[in-house]
């Protein structure tokens, strides 16, 4: 069974229809892409499938559970984590901080334990940094740990934010866009991190407008063309979808 | 002579207070709450009503604080569901709603006539004469724990989650986190330091009535934050002298200056506190005595 | 000037500064002779804006009246004018701030009874006399010390004053309309009372919130009750959105309603036609006396209009006081002064018309009882005031006094 | 309560209604366009029943010249506050807008009040009674309002829907952002919107004043009411700003033959509540995204 399952999803805003009738899936442990032009409907669906737009009809199903009517915190807290495609660091925060607030169900988040149980969180919070200084090591942002997020450069906000979804321990995560506006020589340590993760085991979803990155990096791929899924497959299939080539009018590809 | 400096240290400290509760709620949070008179309110006339039927006022105060912070709860569950400026007109109503509840329950609040005769903090503990001065010190003392007690809550993971939401609500989302969870504790917080400092006015004047629970004291405790400067405690404190300071410092303007009426002084009094609020948020955003920029939300 | 607290010394030092520059100002003043500090405390802003300016300028004619006639038992009187904003927690710093940095030793001229509520304890720690118009029953059991004196008759006086009128002049059907404020509501409540303990009905009883644009629909809930009077219990601006509605809906009724509201303002606000036969009750002065004449005649020279009832009674507190002071003589303490406030508005003595004039004859020894501009000034044990009640209807746009009712507490 | 009298009461809130859809109009459209509530509505429309009463004692009885001489002055204070303050913010938060609408509304108010005092004033009309249909009762003096009202409402709602500037304002007022990527030049549209708002504050307060009286806190007492009208309507629309205050006012004045009047203000804050409950996008709002 797959892990997300997106089935007939459709959504609307005012008179446009956005996605019509969309099904999508990503199997346990899987690294799939999603491309697509401009206003194809990536990133809403996206935003379908983590609950930041109610879906029209159709139903999402994450690891079995049918999570379309959840809010977007609920879902993340099953598992299901998204990054944005521009990136949403906490920019007058640290980057430590920014790691330390994304680690989920701390003791000193509740008021009372600031009272009752000083000890306790003083302890939770040196695991934590403990744990946060080893991600951002892995990600190679050990060295701007006290550097204000919104200083990084784009590249950098997009290691953190994936950083960030490290710390909640999610079983899949969807990157929007994880290339855009990056240098080409973090692009290569970006792929890199994303392989790494999923051979960890961490269900990969990623949309993309660099097909040729994309295509190297994935081994399954949806082609979204107007709200609709026009293609699926392996990425050499999908580029050679007639639809495909149409949608792009042979530009990119 | 004192005596007066006592009266305006002790109005600036229960505006201090209001201030700080605001500023957890605004400053840290991020939360527009127009309806902070109303928690203030809720807090008066608990802390009076139980101390006239002979509660301890150590207990009615505390009954108080907690009374406003619950009435916070629905608020900021309804509130919350929708965008910062949705808060803004429901706190607001919402303070309205109270004042005009106290106007007409006459059973409970005698409505307009006000309740007279509420017990003094301190008396028959020490001499009248002193008793100024000993509420003074204990707002001094409340003030201190409340800053404290704020400082604790900013630098906690509490405290780092609200920063964040301030920063970015929809990555705090996406990090599993229920940001109306947070903002809900946060506005209950302030709306419980509001309602405190309600309780203490109540035993310090001994005469309530709903028509000092206007929206116009919401909006100088906001004046306040803002000339002081948002998101610091130290602007906080500043803001607030200032802002007292000034209301209390023009009456002497009316002594010196004979030529003007007492309505135009009176205009001109609000004519310029209005315009320190145009000229600091267009040109000193961070506040008079703030540090850091002003973030966008 | 000591600075002991350590905590918020900025706040201190702002109005510190400006509290030593004020100082440093008066100063020359002050050294000359010796001078009687009165405080003004009035309603500039707020609610209280369409009077508390002018009692502020009836205070001050007052105060010149007397220091232009040589001051009381050789006193002058020093005026220091606060803004309550009609707000009691405003007041309370305003009254600390009379007391204690202009040592006042009276505060005259407060006017809404939250305000009078609020200060009264500072007033009392501080021994000082107050004067006020506030119509609260509280005020007479919170005067502990008997340094109030309401110049205005409670609510409950004139409460019961309306229902006389209503029965005098033979309506059967009542209702009432009042303003949400303490001052009002008591008054209708004690309408109320007064009416149906006489066994009649009030047939609509109807408290509506102020500053709204229209209050159409409160009305047609009096008026759907048929009532032949109204006790309409208002101040001037909802009044005339009031009758301007009720003048509209073509409804035969009469309004009884109180003097300061029921005037020459009002016809000027509203017309002639609007405001014929409304029935107008306030505490009797007033035109006839002497004091009223020359008192309204400074005042129009200054404010270019008529005096209102608060207006007058302002005037009258000064006079009062400076009539007390004066027969407490030169050397008398507050407590002294407080204790003549009785004699020289009490029965018994040579009717006086104005400061001047009983000045001269206290000086002779003899006992004087002042006929203020606003009542004949008679104060019961508690400091209140009974006045006879002048029921007046307006005629063709003016007032036109029809009879005297005496004024009692109710049973 | 017999039908008369409801009927009275629902006659009543209509003209109440149209009178502060003006203002309402000015609030959405301004939340809308320059995304803010403006907390200086209120005291623009004390600026309008002010020079109204101002202009009519300079420039003798002509009741309509006075109006739209008080409509020209708060379209030029609006505009004047715009290019001063609200220009200078617009990058920044909205709250900082927010903020600084009360700084103008204080400034606005106190201007007043220090030229013209605290007294009340009337604006002067003729007083006439009301036609007497069986009871209910309709007012001369209310159909010139509602029908001034309706005209300024026609006329924006011909500009919005069908000129240029108009569809670019509907445009703005959609998304920003896309209406920024189309090339649509902001600065005529803040310029007209401003010069709307203004003028159309002016007449609603113009109105208000010649129905009651003119006092300082004419307005300002009523920009709570008017928000929720706005909310109920869906903020952000135009027609839904309109039919939202409309209706608003139909239920506070229907409602207060039940509940009592003192409790108008608590009813129109559970209306506002059950609203953002229930439909938070309003009558005719757009959906918001779910959060």
């Amino acid at each position: 069974m797959a892990l997300l399952s997106v089935t007939d999803i459709t959504a609307r805003f005012g008179g446009f229809k956005a996605l019509s009738s969309v099904s999508l899936e990503v199997g346990e442990g899987e690294l799939v892409g999603l491309i697509g032009t401009n206003g194809a409907g990536k990133s809403t669906l996206f935003s379908v499938a983590t609950g930041y737009i109610p879906a029209g009809s159709g139903s999402v199903v994450f690891r079995g559970e049918d999570i379309t009517e959840l809010a977007v915190h609920q879902r993340v807290r099953r598992g299901l984590a998204r990054t944005f495609q521009v990136p949403r660091e906490f920019s007058q925060m640290t980057v430590f901080d920014n790691m330390m607030v994304a680690a989920r169900d701390q003791r000193g988040e509740k008021l009372a334990n600031l009272l009752f149980a000083r000890g306790a969180i003083r302890e939770e919070e040196e695991r934590l940094a403990q744990r946060v200084r080893e991600v951002l090591a892995f990600l190679n942002l050990a060295r701007v740990t006290d550097e204000l997020a919104g200083k990084l450069s784009g590249g950098q906000k997009k290691l953190l934010e994936i950083g960030r979804l490290l710390m909640l321990e999610p079983s899949c995560i969807m990157l929007d866009e994880p290339f855009a506006g990056v240098n080409p020589v973090l692009i290569g340590q970006l792929c890199e991190r994303i392989v790494e993760l999923n051979r960890r085991g961490i269900a990969v979803l990623i949309i993309e407008h660099n097909l040729a990155e994309l295509a190297r990096l994935v081994p399954r791929l949806y082609a979204m063309d107007r709200g609709q899924v026009i293609a699926s497959g392996t990425p050499e299939a999908v580029l050679a979808d007639a639809g495909v080539r149409e949608a792009y009018m042979g530009g990119v590809i | 002579m004192e005596g007066y400096f006592i009266a305006i240290a002790i109005s600036v400290l229960v505006y201090l207070l209001m201030a700080s509760g605001l500023a957890l709620q605004y400053g840290f949070t991020g939360l527009v709450n127009f309806g902070h008179v109303g928690f203030f309110a809720i807090g008066s006339y608990a802390s009076a009503l139980l101390a006239l039927k002979g509660v301890p006022v150590p207990v009615s105060l505390a009954a108080a604080a907690l009374l406003a912070a619950l009435a916070a709860y629905p608020i900021g569950i309804i509130a919350l569901r929708l965008g910062g400026d949705y808060l803004a007109i429901v706190t607001l109503g919402f303070s309205e709603a109270v004042r005009m509840t106290l106007q007409t329950e006459e059973w409970l609040t005698r409505g307009m006539h006000g309740l007279p005769g509420i017990p003094r903090l301190f008396a028959g503990w020490v001499e009248p004469r002193y008793i100024d001065l000993c509420i003074l010190l204990l707002l001094v003392v409340v003030c201190v724990a409340v800053f404290f007690a704020i400082h604790q809550i900013i630098k906690s993971p509490f405290g780092r989650v609200i920063e964040a939401i301030r920063d970015n609500e929809v990555a705090v989302r996406a990090l599993g986190k229920n940001p109306a969870q947070f903002k809900t504790r946060s506005l209950m917080i302030g709306a419980g330091i509001a309602g405190l400092a309600g309780g203490l006015q109540a035993h310090y004047l001994t005469f309530i009535s709903p028509e000092q629970y206007v929206p116009l004291i919401t909006f100088y405790i906001w004046i306040a934050i803002v000339l002081g400067g948002v998101g610091s405690l130290r602007g906080v404190v500043m803001g607030t002298v200032l802002l007292v300071g000034f209301l209390e410092g023009s009456r002497f303007l009316r002594d010196i200056f004979t030529g003007i009426s007492e309505v135009q002084l009176a205009s001109v009094r609000i004519w310029i506190i209005g315009m320190a609020l145009i000229c600091v948020v267009l040109y000193r955003p961070q506040g008079l005595f703030g540090k850091s920029a002003e973030r966008k939300h | 000037m000591r600075q002991p607290y350590d905590l918020s010394r900025r706040g201190f030092l702002i109005s510190g500064t400006a509290a030593a520059t004020l100082g440093a100002l008066q100063a020359p003043v002050l050294a000359q002779e010796k001078v009687f500090r009165l405080g003004a405390l009035n309603s500039i802003t707020g609610i209280g804006g369409p009077y508390g300016p002018y009692m502020l300028e009836a205070i001050k004619i007052a105060v010149n009246e007397v220091n232009e006639a040589g001051g009381a038992a050789g006193r002058k009187f020093q005026l220091f004018a606060e803004d309550d904003q009609t707000k009691p927690e405003a007041a309370v710093l305003a009254v600390k701030k009379l007391v204690e940095i202009n040592k006042v030793e009276a505060v005259v001229g407060i006017w809404p009874s939250s305000v009078g509520l609020a200060t009264m304890p500072i007033t009392n720690d501080a021994n000082v006399i107050t004067m006020n118009t506030c119509g609260a029953p509280e005020m007479l059991t919170e005067n502990k010390k008997g340094l109030a004196w309401m110049f205005q008759a409670s609510n409950a006086i004139f409460g019961n004053a309306f229902a006389e009128v209503a029965r005098q002049r033979g309506f059967k059907r009542p209702a009432v309309m009042a303003f949400n404020n303490s001052t009002f509501v008591g008054q209708a409540n004690y309408f109320k009372n007064a009416w149906e303990s006489g066994g009649g009905k009030v047939e609509a009883f109807v408290i509506y919130e102020p500053n709204q644009s229209s209050y159409r629909t409160e009305l047609a809930r009096v008026l759907a009750t048929k009532p032949d009077v109204i006790s309409l219990s208002a101040y001037r601006p909802d009044a005339t959105i009031i009758l301007k509605e009720w003048f509209q809906t073509g409804q035969d009724c009469k309004f009884i309603m109180p003097g300061w509201t029921a005037n020459e303002d009002l016809v000027k606000a509203l017309g002639k036609e609007a405001t014929e036969g409304l029935i107008s009750i306030s505490n009797v002065a007033a035109d006839k006396h002497e004091a009223y004449k020359r008192f309204a005649a400074a005042f129009r020279k200054v404010a270019k209009r008529e005096p209102d009832i608060f207006a007058a009674q302002s005037y009258d507190m000064v006079i009062t006081l400076a009539l007390a002071l004066e027969a407490a003589g030169p050397q008398a303490d507050v407590a002294g002064v407080n204790g003549k406030i009785r004699s020289v508005t009490g029965v018994g003595g040579t009717r006086v018309n104005g400061f001047a004039e009983g000045r001269d004859l206290l000086r002779k020894g003899e006992k004087v009882d002042y006929e203020g501009a606003s009542s004949r000034l008679d104060f019961g044990k508690h400091g209140e005031t009974v006045p006879d009640f002048g029921v007046s209807d307006i005629r063709d746009g003016k007032l036109v006094l029809k009879e005297t009712i005496p004024g009692k507490l109710p049973a | 309560m017999d039908l008369i009298s409801i009927a009275n009461a629902v006659i009543n809130g209509v003209v109440i209604g149209m009178l502060l859809a003006l203002p309402a109009l000015a609030i959405t459209l301004v939340f809308g366009i320059a995304r803010f509530p403006n907390a200086a509505t209120g005291d623009y429309m004390t600026l309008g029943a002010y020079t109204t009463m101002a202009s009519q004692l300079v420039l003798g009885g002509s009741i309509v010249a006075a109006v739209l001489a008080a409509m020209t002055a708060t379209a030029a204070i609006s505009l004047l506050m715009y290019f001063w303050v609200f220009r200078a913010l617009s990058e920044r938060s909205h709250v900082s807008r927010l903020i600084a609408s009360i700084g103008v509304a204080f400034a606005v108010r106190s201007t007043i009040t220090f030229f013209a005092g605290q007294d009340q004033y009337v604006i002067d009309v003729p007083l006439v009674r009301a036609w007497n249909f069986g009871g209910l009762r309709i007012l001369p003096t209310d159909l010139y309002i509602v029908g001034a009202a309706l005209t300024a409402l026609f006329v924006v709602f011909f500009i919005m829907y069908l000129t240029p500037t108009g569809r670019r304002m509907r445009a703005i007022a959609d998304s920003a952002e896309l209406a920024a990527a189309s090339g649509i030049r902001a600065r005529r549209v803040m310029i007209f919107l401003w010069t709307i708002a203004g003028a159309f504050c002016g007449l609603g307060g113009a109105l208000l004043g010649i129905k009651a009286v003119v006092l300082p806190e004419l307005g300002w007492e009523l920009l709570m009411p008017m928000f929720a009208g706005v909310i109920l309507g869906g903020i952000g629309s135009p027609v839904g700003a309109v039919l939202g205050i409309v209706t608003f006012s139909i239920a506070q004045e229907v409602a207060s033959l039940y509940v009592g009047p003192a409790y108008k203000i608590v009813l129109a804050f559970f209306i506002l509540l059950v609203v953002l409950l229930l439909r938070p996008q309003g009558m005719l709002g757009r959906p918001i995204a779910a959060r």
